[in-house]
């Protein structure tokens, strides 16, 4: 095919829908192809199975290791007609979250996914969503930052942005991908939250573990997700012509008062949202039957004395090491985190009291302190216990490395040493010597 | 639909006094070379127009003024404001060459034909005088600004009064224009710089635009008007994208989604307000500044 | 629960047959997680693909440090990369190749070998030296966990265009075939005998 | 460039937006109400029209920055409410109809 016939195929499946008769009814139903009940598949086409479902209004999208198949299933669906959305082909990240923004204020809901230096590049209009309100869905497909170059896993780049704005939830298993997925459209577009929702899954762990997962119902994600209505509270619509987030601010006149209430507006949404996150998962389970834990899950921590606490895919094998720790007699438990924004400061707390020692296992790097972000976000839950919890830092699966059974028994052995007031001040690096 | 009409300028420092415009004028009137019965007239420097530097040469020619004295002085309504045209008409039979109409004319635009002993005045050729295409120097010129603002003047300025942009700002004067003649059925883009910065997007609560408006990051203005064009391209709505931007937000930081918008064929229409040079942080200089410049 | 690695070369399809082989089992009604080994798949480079498979669900999602199975696609992959590290007793290895056992080495405590000319078959089936289906195949001949039905319903979900789909379903016909089984008696060979090939009953 | 261009399917949900009359006011920062500045008190110098020079051209209304020439019946004038005092349209009338002179405020 000569170049200008490609050229102008391409043209002609971008030409908008002229006003002139043929434009496509604004409106219209039409039975989709038939989605499979169940696929046997890694994250990344977990995630744009999710997608289909979830029947965005525009997807923009670019190309990044370890998100790349997720965006190429995304084509592909769009192409067989599984997804009827306008696919953006941009030119980069910062395009992406932009292209976005543009169609959320027009009314469209909208997806996309990215990871590390994506992620970086994309920076200056993601930390503008939020303040947009806008409920626009990202997978953060997770991988170490450079430098050190490296294209594999981690989860530095989505540790990196937690002070943006965007509800951040990380995913253990490729099932929980796929209906984390659909869950954050309707966490995001609820009215008493309207804002951008995370969903991180670990590189190559998730994104390319393939197994068997169960989709749901075309019908039963429709009532979940309800009407949608995206851009209530600020469009860029000729019918209802306003400006949007004109300068505000400054040191005089309503400046200061109006700015304060757009952020506090904001801190609102993030604590609604957790009541939202806990909806969403109770409703999903009853209409779905599978059931995660919406904030933190508990796993045997009741009879525990010390416990270990994890976040994302390193959770399957910090369990069954739990569990061979226990057929040791070893009095263990372990905290999932799920939703780390907002961090649910009670749900921890009401774990952390369970407890007399926690082993935090992160797998990203808090430069500024020392130390796991995740290990001195518990820390600072940990503060409303009153007491003083002994806690150790542990780092591991750093771009990509494998985080398994043998290190996680290691790690719950020097959490143990904890309760017989032995101190762990700076942190474990569990694969240091890999 | 306002009332202004193209009239004749003159540049008298082209004027090279060789009146080949006076018999132009009388073979168009009179098909005679006798420049008695031209109604343009090119005089030694008489009368100097305030301001300007005295000039070899003054042209006495009418110039079919908005309040027209020549015609309330008229006793005989021979002379009267043709609606159309804006041209003063004069009417032969009415006139009685009493010449009361001279008076008070500020342009020498009136006055006797010796040839024929009547009254004589220009009546811009039903809008092509031949004066102007005929003089050499272009010192005579038709100006046809009224036809822009018989074409443009009622409609609606979209933008509120005041705008605080600096005096005399060529940016506020595209971009008010620019968006009458866009109209309302518009998404307006002003990627920071010193159009949002005259208040374009408003200032704490208030907007300073009456159509939909909104601050794009300085690097993507095009990729956000692209994304809003798709949504409303699957709402079957043709809307008009518009963004109004500067040098910087065009050729420099804002060039890469702008130049990704161009080469997915995205439908916006792009405004580059080259001021050479980042403006509203005062003065920096931009991609297209002109070496030296500063 | 088993652990496979499966051993290739970049563009031979171990990926993709892990794949396969997931869908595969996943319709013998088995729990499987499948994830290749992350890095730059270069045509030609050795690659492997981790795969677990329990008749309970699998939470861990790591390599395989200690396969049981072991499935080397690509004849001279054994000479770049130790397939066999760290093996468990009693485990077996699926190969292909021409060589005779005896010819080959391997740990002593191997209990089950099984070689198939992949590279021959495929020869005559794709003209090109492409094994990953008919390895397929051969593993079912091996371990009797998948039957030739589930590995045909694998085979059509992955995207072959009409021409690959026939010659795929002849390649893993003619892998299962063509699969000679070896049981090693040696000593410290696994207590429970494996099972003749073909018999499903004796699932793990 | 024979085969035809594969049609989008049309599994739009019914899409009716529903905008509440009040949004409040702490979400996107927006706003609707026009700004009210009147920039006429820029000005330290004024233009004053010359009815008897100007020809009704509207060279003025078209180089005013702040668009604040308005016609009348037999010229063309200056709205002092936002008129900046820049000068251009005494700078650009080609009749010389308008001269500058000092602010002397109202």
């Amino acid at each position: 095919m000569s170049i200008d016939q490609s050229k102008a195929i391409k043209q002609q499946a971008d030409a908008p829908a002229k006003s002139t008769g043929q434009a496509r009814p604004a409106v219209s139903v039409k039975a989709l192809r038939r989605l499979p009940d169940s696929v046997v598949c890694d994250g990344n086409e977990a995630s744009a199975w999710a997608v289909a479902l979830a029947r965005p209004d525009v997807i923009a999208i670019y190309p990044i290791t370890p998100q790349s198949s997720l965006v190429e299933y995304l084509s592909q669906f769009v192409a067989e007609g599984l997804i009827d959305a306008e696919l953006m082909n941009v030119e980069g990240e910062h395009s992406v979250m932009s292209a976005l923004q543009g169609a959320a204020l027009a009314g469209a809901r909208t997806y996309t996914a990215t990871c590390g230096p994506g992620l970086a590049f994309m920076f200056e209009p993601y930390i503008r969503t939020p303040g947009l309100r806008l409920p626009i869905v990202t997978s953060l497909v997770t991988r170490d930052t450079l430098t050190p170059q490296c294209v594999w896993g981690g989860q530095q780049d989505a540790m990196l942005v937690k002070e943006v704005g965007w509800i951040q939830m990380y995913c253990e298993s490729v099932q929980e991908v796929l209906d984390t997925t659909v869950m954050s459209f309707r966490i995001g577009e609820h009215p008493d939250v309207m804002l951008p929702v995370n969903v991180n899954s670990d590189g190559n762990y998730l994104s390319y573990g393939v197994t068997g997962i169960d989709l749901p119902e075309q019908a039963d994600v429709d009532a979940f997700l309800g009407q949608k209505n995206i851009n209530w509270h600020a469009a860029l619509d000729p019918e209802r012509p306003m400006a949007i987030d004109p300068l505000t601010g400054g040191a005089g006149g309503p400046g200061p008062s109006l700015f304060v209430g757009y952020r506090k507006g904001q801190c609102d949404a993030m604590q609604n949202a957790l009541q939202v996150i806990e909806d969403a998962h109770e409703e999903w389970a009853q209409r779905v039957g599978r059931r995660f834990a919406p904030l933190i899950e508990q796993y045997r921590l009741d009879d525990a004395e010390y416990a270990i606490v994890t976040i994302g895919s390193m959770t399957g094998a910090a369990k069954d090491a739990v569990d061979a720790a226990r057929e040791r007699g070893e009095p263990v438990g372990l905290i999932k985190v799920k939703t780390f924004r907002p961090f649910p400061v009670a749900a921890m707390q009401k774990a952390l009291s369970k407890v007399k020692a926690i082993g935090v296992v992160d797998r990203a790097v808090n430069f500024g302190w020392n130390s796991g972000p995740l290990f001195q976000e518990t820390l600072a839950a940990a503060h409303g216990l009153q007491r003083y919890l002994p806690a150790a830092s542990f780092i591991g699966g750093l771009a990509g490395a494998d985080i398994t059974t043998d290190h996680f028994d290691r790690i719950i052995h020097d959490t143990a040493r904890l309760l017989d007031g032995q101190v762990i001040d700076s942190p474990v690096w569990v694969n240091q010597h890999d | 639909m306002g009332n202004a009409h193209n009239s004749i300028i003159f540049h008298p420092e082209k004027c090279a006094g060789c009146s080949t415009c006076m018999l132009a004028c009388a073979r168009a009137k009179t098909g005679s070379d006798d420049i008695r019965h031209s109604r343009i007239a090119i005089q030694p420097g008489a009368m100097t127009l305030a301001g300007d530097a005295p000039a070899e040469t003054a042209l006495a020619l009418c110039r079919q003024c908005g309040d027209p004295k020549c015609v309330q002085n008229c006793p005989s309504t021979a002379l009267s404001i043709n609606a159309d045209s804006g041209v003063i008409d004069w009417n032969g039979n009415k006139c009685i060459d009493c010449l009361l109409c001279t008076v008070g004319c500020s342009y020498g635009g009136i006055a006797v034909n010796e040839a024929d002993g009547r009254v004589m005045k220009c009546d811009m050729c039903a809008g092509d005088p031949a004066c102007v295409k005929a003089c050499p120097n272009g010192a005579l010129e038709l100006n046809r600004s009224a036809e822009l603002y018989q074409e443009f003047g009622h409609k609606e300025d979209l933008f509120v009064p005041g705008l605080s942009a600096c005096q005399g700002c060529n940016s506020e004067l595209l971009i008010r224009h620019t968006l009458r003649k866009v109209g309302s059925n518009v998404v307006l883009a002003t990627p920071p710089g010193c159009i949002p910065g005259m208040g374009t997007v408003g200032y704490n609560g208030k907007t300073g635009s009456k159509v939909p408006v909104f601050h794009p990051l300085l690097t993507n203005t095009a990729s956000m008007l692209a994304g809003i064009k798709k949504q409303y391209n699957r709402l079957g709505r043709d809307v008009t994208m518009l963004a109004l931007a500067g040098d910087g937000g065009v050729g420099d930081v804002g060039f890469q989604s702008l130049s990704g918008a161009a080469e997915r064929n995205e439908q916006m229409l792009f405004v580059c307000v080259d001021n050479e040079g980042y403006m509203n942080t005062g003065m920096q200089s931009s991609g297209s500044t002109p070496a030296g410049s500063w | 629960m088993h652990e496979l690695r499966i051993h290739g070369r970049g563009g031979q399809g171990a990926v993709l047959a892990s794949k396969i082989l997931a869908k595969a089992l996943v319709s013998e009604g088995l729990h499987v997680t499948a994830i290749p080994a992350f890095g730059f798949e270069r045509r030609g480079a050795p690659v492997a693909a981790f795969m677990r498979y329990s008749d309970r669900p699998i939470r861990r999602i790591n390599n395989i440090y200690s396969p049981d199975t072991v499935m080397s696609i690509d004849p001279s992959v054994i000479h770049s990369v130790n397939i066999f590290e760290g093996m468990q007793a009693g485990g077996t290895w699926i190969h292909t190749g021409r060589a005779e056992p005896d010819e080959l080495v391997f740990p002593d405590s191997l209990a089950t070998l099984a070689l198939c000319d992949a590279v021959g078959i495929a020869m005559q089936v794709f003209r090109r030296n492409i094994t990953n289906t008919i390895m397929l195949g051969a593993f079912a001949k091996a371990t009797g966990l998948v039957s030739l039905d589930a590995l045909k319903k694998g085979l059509e979900s992955a995207s072959f265009r009409d021409a690959g789909l026939h010659q795929n379903m002849l390649a893993v016909e003619r892998g299962y075939e063509e699969t000679r089984l070896f049981h090693l008696n040696n000593a410290c060979a696994a207590k429970t005998p494996k099972p003749a090939a073909g018999a499903l009953e004796d699932r793990i | 460039m024979s085969q035809p261009i594969k049609t989008r399917a049309d599994n739009l949900i019914p899409y009716q937006p529903i905008y509440p009359d009040q949004v409040p006011d702490t979400y996107c920062p927006v706003a609707k109400e026009p700004a009210q500045m009147l920039p006429g008190d820029w000005r330290s110098m004024r233009p004053v029209v010359d009815r008897d020079k100007c020809v009704k051209c509207a060279t003025c209304w078209i180089y005013c920055p702040v668009q604040c020439v308005v016609e009348k019946a037999a010229w063309f004038d200056i709205n002092l409410a936002t008129c900046k005092g820049c000068g251009i349209c005494a700078q650009e009338c080609p009749q010389r109809a308008i001269t500058m002179i000092e602010e002397a405020g109202k």
